[in-house]
């Protein structure tokens, strides 16, 4: 790679630029680095462009002419292979890598804006310690000194690792960092949006916490709250499914949940339900397709009586939606056979949520979908390796152990409790509580600045390692993470995470002094499992020696698989019964169910500081850089609110204040706040704008998983401000005054029916 | 003050009176200007800040990428119509009652043509390779598009300021010559250099008649043109309620009908301020009143076939873009334009009312007003409510923009008012043959001299021969 | 050498006199009574005394025509040509060769534009000016008196001046040049 | 009659098939049976073209600048194919997505408006801009029908700070205020595109498929088709071939269940992206 | 841009009459806002940080520029040699070892520092030029010699210590190439209208607007001093081999070529 020298005083350089040649006519100014090389500086009184040659390329370096190096995106757990382009040792673009199953050469916003993580102005560029009570930016030496005092020596189980969503050799190397550190077992795992409900019944009914599911084959999607296309586990990879799902003979999607996600806004059919009754509607399903099915598989009696039991006009007074409905949908799901029926965030986010989850896949199995749509996952060859999602079970046990103090060192990486989990947690008081706290951080994030010690680390552009995908494409999918560029900020200004924590393990374990570097320990570790790997590269360049043909092939691959065994037939454990939906009461003080609605682009607020992320419109409400409450017309007609009035919604554990923004696609019982934005902290693009609706969640639980149930709180919203401006694109909606723009007559987009289309297409 | 008497004005006085009027005005002129120069410092410090800081500052987007600078453009336009095309058909026509006031009426055109260009300018977002758009031989063989109704305006306004200057400062030869002969100091030098020696021969009053009176037919066709293809800037382009065939005329009828409002405020603000009541008499007034009232009725029954037209198009986006001028956000300016323009003329259908100068002063004023409105509401609403639904939306002008078109009015009074004091701004010339006349015609006796001299002049010749 | 000129400059109160001293003078019968002879000052136009004085000869409306004519055929080039490079510089199909619209409208402003430039040449070619004030004048003149400039032969001097007498001249001069 | 005969001539030569030897006519085709309204184009557009992040306020003030756009509908187009649920409520058939970037008309109305020529059409059927003779009149800008030109109201270069300008791509300018901008179907991919193709030694052929344009390649659900509408094999050819849409719309007799249309063309300006109607299943 | 920097640059322009009533144009019209941007990177009197002798390596020892500038005829760019190419070479090279030129050269080599060069030849930012079609088209298809090619746009070298830039690199400049080859080929795009031939002298001229002071090459052939008249360039391309006229047709003529 040749040596990265960026511009220092890039602004004035093309001030000048732009006055020299405005005058001629172009306003216009280059970016960073000119085409011909590296342009360093700019000496104003003569304007001339220093030009600095490299000093010893490597010869595929070509000034002028670009490079694409594959790697792997870590903006969310799904683990997307990327290709990243490269001119003069800059990254300019991230595309998809056609290689990977996940993505097939697609990428998502998240991904698209990974570089602005990597090249982010606030980015930590000097290593920090807590003296006097305040943290003060430190030499690397002493920073390194104090953090191996800290973690360089053996401990009994007294270190505590708090952690992302996590998987391949980093997992590993951080587990065995804490084996050797005596703390085995003490990593904890925790990401706010993976479905840990869901896992825990595909794990406990379907024997694997992520079934594949075959969308293609399926002619019918029923999908309760699952967002798919947005937020659920790997969008792009969905999104590329839904697609062919969607080719003639066109399936049919129906969506279920009490807030519009952008699946809701694509499904045929778009149904709103009373938050927490999706088990009650599940039921109800079931129990009419039990009576209407002639042929039922063997089902044990209780759970027939369960469903029999079902009083249809008690579900239709729950659930809100009438029985004409009902029957329609579970005559559709019995014609379009074989359907799939799915549970997500909204569905599993309340107190019944392991119940609803599994009354769902009652109704998978009681269709046969399973084994058809729902397919078998074969056994993993490395469990060390696979991703460990986590949630907010393991972030309890983690605080429940730093209360009972057993931990004198927290170590956290990759995730922001602080800034995420509600006021009732006291996130905050945690960590003050805490005896030492090591953050390694690539941003100045709620949770890093309340650490003793910041170690500022590599973005995943300038990291070593291996992943796997959280929801596989294919079986034994391992993706590689390489450097792209050399790090923008220098090795004086950032590390790599994997340096830094092979570093300590070298002290705590002779046996890792092999290894001379984290790529080392990459590349000998991938070495080493060459045999259990799918065509492995053989040399094609004479005097390439083995291990340099398999390491470039893997590395330009960007992936390997993983050898697996043919994967066994699903075997359904059906519970013995379901427990019976709670009901849901009337509550004076708070009416109405508050939905921390999660989105593709800021997700769950990692990515508010990604500046194309806070102007990419929000999919269905179309706000920018804010936060909004999304209000049912009607709702909004009783509380005398428009779009754009400030209101203050109010919790059991405290209250926001938040625009309006009246929206359609919402249950009149229902008011959605956006997750992403109120950062405290998190740099500029981020820091005090909007409000995070976790802040105010009621602490309530998933009864059987100890899971935030996210979706059960209730809240009241009353106005204090009139209409004041709300920052959305979709500028006809306000002119138009109605808040739904509407096509004005003309035929901006077109819809023709399913059936005319399917016949069309055939015939074409 | 009573026309009749007119005649029995002495020249000798008519010299004085006017020649009085660029020595000592009244306090009122010191004041004016003074506000005027104000406003326009501030409108220069407007426009520098958006220079510095770009176009954005003046708070249009997208779609509004139009708005003040170019009704404001258009509206000056307009206003600078009826001074030389009123002068050039009441010459043609020989109305002597233009006479007293023909001046002024064309210094008007010529200022408001200078404050008219300079909104292209300040629109442009680049205003320093503004050149660009002028045809000159380049290196880069580059030539500007001329099929852009921006450069027929180019085009066209320069012709009609060339023109319209030259019109007015032939015809001011003569009193040049007047003020030469009586003026000290630099006026001195000034009008010695400007009449160009200019001594009432015999044969310069041909010459000079003959120029003014070609000059003249070339104005009443360059004053319409001049005005539809400011039209035709939209009138050519593709949004709704802009691409109508109707506009030139609509628009030649309303810069008339603003021109002639003008007209009447500053035909009251002259003769109060330069003392001109024995000039400025009620009759002209009347008269010019009258005009204006039919003009206001050419101007109310173009907009409403406009109106009807656009209705029974049924064209979508058209009849989209109509109710919303009516009851969408904008319909504040459209009933107010409508009111000031359509409803206020009908006041100088009452004699009363025609001969109160401060009554018909106020109406003026009202009147333009409306023509402004009228100007915003062609170029906004239908931004607003264009093709496209999904970029609706509304902008009100920003302070910039506001600023900048006070300026302009400042700019254009200033300018004005120091042209009145620096040349007489009624033409002394004239009113001594409107005078000289009329004495005339009233006195039979004389006619039959000039009837007794030509048959002599018939014998000499006779005899002669 | 040329001959000394000599010339009678009178001023009167009104054209009624005016008109009578040239129907004098041409009925005084003097070789050198010709229009170029009889220099008549005055604040306004006159064509009764012109009637009497005679025309002279100033084809002023033909600078004009040709001047329009000139100035249609610059603009309709000047278009066509940018045009033209237009066209091969920057290939835009859908559009003319020499596009209509914009040359009738380019060159009717052209065409305007010339002509009254010419006939502003014309007017000044014919009028004389810009020239020098005449030493003799009066500026009365430009008030609300009439002059008349007469030049003679020496021998007619006090034939004339008489004239002018009677006419009730109110100041004669006497200029030799 | 004489007349008559000479302007006929002359909209001949105003006819496309000026163009006729000329290789390449870019088109576009967007399916909205598969557009989800992700937002995946909209950032790759940011990151290929320079596109600066104008921040909160801009946008309230509407100088955002996101070449490509996703427009949102809930109320239905008339011969909408819902009608059992119509009073409902909420919007229960989802909404209505379409990208909108500029439609490189081959009738532009933004070209003949434009006083320096800064906008014109290319021997590739692309309207092109030409930032740095734009003087910025504004007046293309009304004259789109699409409303996808873009104005720079400021210097927004200026506001990106350390070491975020380091992404931008070197293939193109960045734009100072005063210009008018739009989407150019990544020109500089298609330049790079005939270049390499001429390096291969076949400078008239750019295969299909060789490059795309960066919303096509970011698009998850591969709703967006791009090539070369010349090419009778390339993937977006054969598209407009089979539903039957012509690039002069009088020229076109479509059945009418056929999808494929293109949005307004019914003011004749010949839109170079089709779009295939979104679809419903009613019987849900 | 102070207006005495413009001054001064307009003094050192030798140009055509018609240049000069372009400027006066500008000048009249635009008073303070003249383009000064094409003159305001002339370089010629920079210092550099190591006197690079052109002469001696292009002249004496004849190497080829593409020697050095490799990535000419691959990459848009021609590219300044890496440290790593002049060590390359001199370590093998005793003699100069000690000449201070070199020896900078090696301290440079031994820190493993870039070298500071100044840009010489700095195109607008707007401007989109790829040195690999030209070298492409013109020494490998029409295989003319090396130096001569680069001298249309670089000027003599082989004359040269450290780069100069000898020519205006104004876009009339560029056209004036580029439209005498259009002649040659059956395009009537971009062909020079009639209306257009009478704009040639301002076009086509070769004069640099920098005053410069040793002989020019002109545009096609180093050895005439004066421009090509358009009848020559027909000849000439009319000798051109076929595929090259057909490639001709390649040449700009289309603004997106090279502004984006």
């Amino acid at each position: 790679m040749s040596q990265n020298k960026s511009s220092n005083d890039w602004s004035r350089r093309n001030f000048l630029k732009a006055m020299g040649l405005g005058g001629a006519g172009s306003a216009l100014v280059l970016s960073g680095c000119g085409d011909t090389d590296i342009i360093n500086a700019v000496d104003i009184e003569v304007r001339k462009e220093k030009v600095e040659p490299q000093v010893d390329p490597q010869d595929f370096v070509r000034p002028g002419i670009e490079m694409y190096y594959a790697s792997t995106c870590r903006q969310c757990p799904a683990g997307c292979g990327i290709h990243a382009r490269i001119r003069q040792g800059r990254v300019l673009k991230l595309e998809g890598n056609p290689a990977s199953p996940v993505n097939a050469g697609r990428l998502c916003p998240m991904g698209q804006a990974g570089l602005q993580g990597h090249y982010n102005p606030d980015r930590l560029t000097k290593p920090m310690l807590r003296k006097g009570g305040k943290l003060v930016e430190v030499s690397w030496d002493e920073a390194m000194d104090a953090l191996i005092k800290r973690m360089g020596k053996k401990k009994s189980s007294r270190i505590a690792w708090l952690n992302g969503a996590v998987s391949g050799h980093q997992r590993a190397l951080i587990e065995s960092y804490l084996a050797a550190a005596g703390s085995t077992g003490n990593l904890f795992v925790f990401d706010t949006l993976p479905p840990a409900v869901g896992h825990a019944v595909n794990e406990s009914m379907l024997g694997h916490a992520m079934p594949k599911f075959n969308f293609e084959r399926a002619r019918l999607i029923m999908s309760f709250g699952a967002d798919f296309l947005g937020t659920w586990m790997s969008p792009v990879h969905f999104a590329r499914e839904y697609a062919r799902f969607r080719d003639a003979p066109r399936g049919t999607l129906i969506q279920i949940e009490s807030k519009m996600t952008l699946t809701g806004a694509n499904a045929d059919r778009w149904i709103a339900v009373r938050p927490g009754s999706e088990q009650m509607l599940a039921m109800a399903l079931g129990s009419i397709i039990v009576n209407e099915l002639e042929t039922l598989p063997e089902i044990s009696n209780p759970l027939v009586q369960v469903l029999a039991d079902v009083d249809m006009t008690e579900a239709t007074r729950i659930t809100g939606v009438d029985s004409r409905t009902m029957h329609k949908l579970a005559r559709l799901l019995i014609r379009h056979s074989p359907s799939l029926i799915l549970s997500g965030a909204s569905a599993e986010g309340n107190e019944n949520g392991y119940q609803t989850a599994t009354a769902v896949h009652v109704l998978n199995y009681i269709l046969g979908n399973v084994g058809k749509t729902i397919e078998p996952r074969a056994k993993d060859v490395f469990p060390q390796l696979t991703p460990r999602m986590g949630g907010w079970k393991e972030l309890s046990n983690f605080t429940d152990g730093v209360k009972s103090g057993r931990f004198d060192t927290v170590v956290t990486y990759g995730t922001n409790p602080v800034y995420q989990a509600p006021d009732f947690m006291k996130m905050d008081a945690v960590f003050k509580k805490t005896p030492y706290h090591v953050a390694f951080a690539q941003f100045p994030d709620e949770t890093s600045l309340m650490a003793d010690i910041v170690i500022p680390v590599h973005s995943y552009l300038e990291e070593w390692g291996t992943d796997m995908p959280a929801y596989a494409a294919e079986d034994g999918q391992l993706s590689l993470q390489q450097p792209v560029m050399n790090p923008v900020f220098g090795d004086a200004g950032t590390r790599s995470f994997g340096e830094v924590l092979l570093g300590l393990l070298k002290r705590l374990d002779k046996k890792y002094k092999r290894w001379n570097s984290h790529s080392d320990y990459i590349r000998e570790a991938m070495w080493n499992m060459r045999d259990a790997i799918v065509n492995a590269p053989k040399p094609e360049l004479p005097g390439q020696t083995k291990e340099d043909a398999y390491w470039q092939g893997i590395l330009s691959q960007g992936l390997v698989r993983i050898k697996v065994a043919k994967a066994k037939s699903i075997k359904v454990h059906l519970p013995d019964t379901i427990k019976s939906p709670p009901v849901i009461k009337e509550d004076a003080t708070y009416p109405y169910h508050m939905i921390p609605s999660a989105r593709l682009g800021l997700w769950d607020g990692r990515h508010a500081n990604l500046p194309w992320l806070q102007e990419l419109p929000d999919q269905l409400a179309e706000v920018v850089w804010d936060s909004w409450v999304e209000i049912h017309p009607k709702t909004a007609e009783k509380l005398d609110v428009e779009t754009g009035d400030l209101v203050k919604v109010t919790s059991s554990q405290g209250s926001l204040e938040v625009k309006v923004l009246v929206f359609p696609g919402i249950h009149p019982e229902v008011v959605a706040i956006p997750m992403g934005q109120g950062h405290t902290e998190y740099g500029r693009y981020a820091k005090g704008r909007g409000v995070n609706p976790y802040k105010i969640l009621a602490p309530k639980f998933d009864k059987e998983t100890g899971e935030l149930a996210s979706h059960g709180t209730r809240v009241s919203v009353t106005k204090i401000a009139d209409r004041g401006p709300i920052v959305t694109l979709a500028h006809g909606d306000l002119v138009l005054e109605s808040n739904t723009s509407i096509q004005a007559g003309r035929e901006i987009v077109k819809t023709v029916t399913a059936k005319q289309f399917n016949r069309t297409e055939e015939e074409a | 003050m009573d026309t009749h008497t007119m005649k029995d004005i002495e020249w000798a006085k008519i010299n004085k009176d006017v020649l009085n009027s660029l020595e000592k005005p009244r306090k009122t002129f010191w004041v004016v200007i003074g506000v005027c120069a104000l406003l326009v410092l501030c409108g220069a410090a407007a426009e520098a800040y958006q220079y510095q800081e770009g176009l954005g500052v003046a708070l249009m987007n997208r779609p509004h990428f139009w708005q003040l600078y170019i009704s404001n453009f258009v509206f000056w336009i307009g206003m600078s119509h009826s001074g030389t095309l009123l002068s050039a058909i009441l010459l043609l026509t020989k109305a002597d009652w233009r006479k007293p006031i023909y001046r002024f009426a064309e210094a008007m055109t010529l200022f408001s043509i200078l404050t008219a260009a300079i909104f292209p300018v300040i629109h442009l977002g680049r205003v320093w390779d503004m050149y660009w758009v002028l045809p000159y031989p380049n290196q880069r063989t580059i030539w500007p598009n001329f099929r852009s109704p921006l450069l027929w305006d180019a085009a066209a306004i320069t012709t009609y300021a060339t023109s319209s200057a030259l019109f007015l400062y032939i015809g001011m030869i003569p009193d040049l010559a007047i003020c030469r002969d009586n003026a000290k100091g630099w006026r001195k030098k000034l009008y010695t250099t400007l009449s160009l020696g200019w001594m009432g021969r015999a044969r310069e009053w041909m010459a000079f008649r003959k120029t003014y009176v070609l000059l003249a037919c070339f104005l009443v066709p360059l004053a319409v043109s001049v005005h539809s293809i400011v039209a035709s800037d939209f009138a050519m382009s593709i949004m709704p309620d802009w691409h109508i065939t109707s506009f030139p005329p609509y628009f030649v009828a309303g810069a008339l009908y603003s021109g002639c409002a003008a007209i009447i405020t500053l035909f009251v603000m002259l003769r109060y301020i330069f003392k001109f009541e024995a000039y400025m008499t009620t009759e002209i007034l009347d008269k010019t009143a009258k005009l204006t009232f039919a003009i206001a009725m050419v101007w109310n029954y173009l907009n409403l076939t406009e109106y009807a037209s656009i209705w029974y198009s049924n064209d979508m986006f058209e009849k989209e873009v109509l109710l919303e001028k009516f009851f969408g956000p904008y319909a504040l300016v459209v009933w107010v334009m409508l009111f000031c323009a359509t409803v206020a003329p009908f006041a100088m259908a009452f004699e009363k009312f025609r001969h109160n100068m401060w009554a018909m002063f106020w109406l003026s004023l009202v009147i333009q007003l409306g023509m402004w409105l009228e100007r915003f509401q062609i170029v906004s609403p239908p931004l607003a409510s264009n093709h496209e639904p999904w970029t609706w939306n509304v902008v009100w002008p920003g302070a910039v923009q506001l600023t900048l078109t006070l300026a302009s009015f400042g700019w254009f009074t200033m300018l004005f008012l120091t042209f009145c004091k620096v040349f007489p701004s009624v033409s002394m010339y004239e009113v001594k043959e409107m005078v000289f006349h009329r004495r005339k015609a009233s006195s039979r006796s004389e006619m039959d001299d000039l009837q007794k001299i030509k048959e002599d002049m018939i014998k000499t010749e006779e005899g002669l021969a | 050498m040329r001959r000394k000129k000599h010339l009678l400059f009178a001023t009167f109160e009104d054209f009624d006199k005016a008109r009578d001293v040239v129907s004098e003078l041409k009925v005084l019968d003097l070789k050198e009574m010709v229009v170029e002879n009889i220099e008549l000052y005055s604040p306004i136009e006159h064509p009764e005394v012109e009637a009497i004085l005679g025309e002279f000869h100033q084809p002023i409306q033909r600078f004009t025509f040709f001047g329009a004519i000139t100035g249609a055929v610059c603009a309709f080039l000047l278009t066509a040509a940018a045009a033209q490079a237009m066209f091969t510089v920057q290939p835009q199909g859908g559009k003319a060769v020499i596009p209509l619209p914009m040359d009738i409208v380019i060159v009717y402003e052209g065409a305007i534009l010339f002509g009254v430039l010419s006939t502003l040449a014309a007017f000044f070619i014919y009028s004389g000016m810009p020239r020098r004030l005449r030493k003799y004048y009066s500026q009365k003149v430009s008030e609300d008196q009439i002059g008349i400039e007469v030049q003679i032969l020496p021998e007619n001097k006090e034939k004339v001046r008489a004239t002018l007498d009677k006419c009730g001249a109110l100041e004669i001069r006497e200029v030799i040049q | 009659m004489a007349l008559k005969r000479m302007l006929e001539n002359w909209s001949r030569l105003r006819q496309r098939d000026y163009y006729e030897n000329e290789p390449y006519m870019w088109g576009m085709s967007i399916d909205l049976n598969k557009c989800i309204g992700c937002g995946a184009c909209v950032t790759a557009c940011y990151a290929e073209n320079n596109l600066p992040v104008v921040g909160k306020d801009h946008c309230s003030r509407g100088h955002s600048m996101h070449w490509m756009r996703i427009e949102r509908y809930w109320g239905e187009p008339h011969g909408d194919a819902d009608i059992d649920i119509k009073e409902s409520e909420y919007p229960e058939r989802g909404a209505h997505y379409i990208p909108m970037m500029c439609q490189q008309c081959n009738h532009a109305p933004c070209e003949p408006v434009c006083p320096v020529a800064a906008t014109y059409h290319s021997p590739d059927g692309l309207n092109t801009q030409v930032y740095n003779r734009c003087v910025g009149s504004r007046y293309c800008g009304n004259n789109c029908p699409y409303k996808v030109r873009y104005f720079n109201y400021f210097s927004f270069w200026k506001n990106l700070p350390h070491p975020l300008e380091m992404q931008l791509n070197p293939d193109l300018s960045v734009r100072d205020k005063g210009i008018m901008e739009k989407c150019t179907f990544c020109v500089q991919r298609i330049r790079d595109a005939k270049d390499k193709a001429n390096d291969e030694g076949h400078p008239h052929s750019v295969k299909d498929g060789s490059f795309m344009t960066a919303c096509q390649q970011s698009c998850p659900t591969e709703a967006i088709a791009f090539g070369n509408l010349k090419d009778a094999d390339s993937k977006v050819a054969k598209l407009w071939e089979e539903h039957q849409v012509e690039l002069n719309r009088h020229e076109q007799d479509k059945a009418e269940d056929i999808r494929g249309y293109r949005v307004l063309e019914e003011l004749n300006v010949e839109p170079c992206v089709m779009y295939l109607d979104r679809v419903r299943d009613t019987q849900a | 841009m102070s207006m005495s920097n413009v001054a001064s640059s307009w003094k050192r322009v030798k140009a055509p009459w018609s240049f000069k009533l372009t400027r006066t144009i500008f000048l009249i019209t635009m008073g303070l806002l003249i383009p000064v941007g094409a003159w305001a990177d002339d370089v010629s009197d920079a210092p550099q940080p190591i006197e690079f002798p052109h002469n001696r390596h292009a002249s004496k020892f004849k190497i080829n520029c593409m020697y050095c500038h490799t990535y000419a005829r691959r990459s848009k760019v021609a590219g300044i040699p890496p440290v790593a190419k002049c060590i390359g070479c001199h370590e093998h090279i005793p003699s100069v070892r000690n000449k201070p030129r070199i020896k900078k050269l090696f301290s440079y080599w031994e820190q493993k520092k870039p070298i500071p060069w100044l840009k010489v030849h700095d195109m607008p930012d707007f401007v989109y030029f790829t040195h690999k079609r030209h070298i492409q088209r013109f020494i490998f298809k029409d295989g003319r010699p090396t130096q001569q090619v680069c001298g249309m746009c670089h000027g003599d070298v082989k004359t040269f210590t450290v780069g100069k830039k000898v020519r205006a690199m104004t876009m009339g400049w560029c056209l004036s190439c580029h439209k005498q080859f259009e002649e040659g080929s059956g395009s009537d795009i971009g062909k020079p209208a009639p209306a257009e031939r009478w704009m040639i002298p301002v076009a086509a001229t070769d004069k640099p607007l920098m005053k410069v002071d040793h002989p020019q090459p002109a545009v096609l052939n180093p050895e005439r001093p004066e421009t090509m008249k358009l009848s020559q360039i027909k000849k000439l391309s009319e000798r051109l081999p076929a595929k090259v006229k057909e490639h001709l047709v390649h040449a700009p003529h289309d603004c997106w070529q090279c502004h984006i």
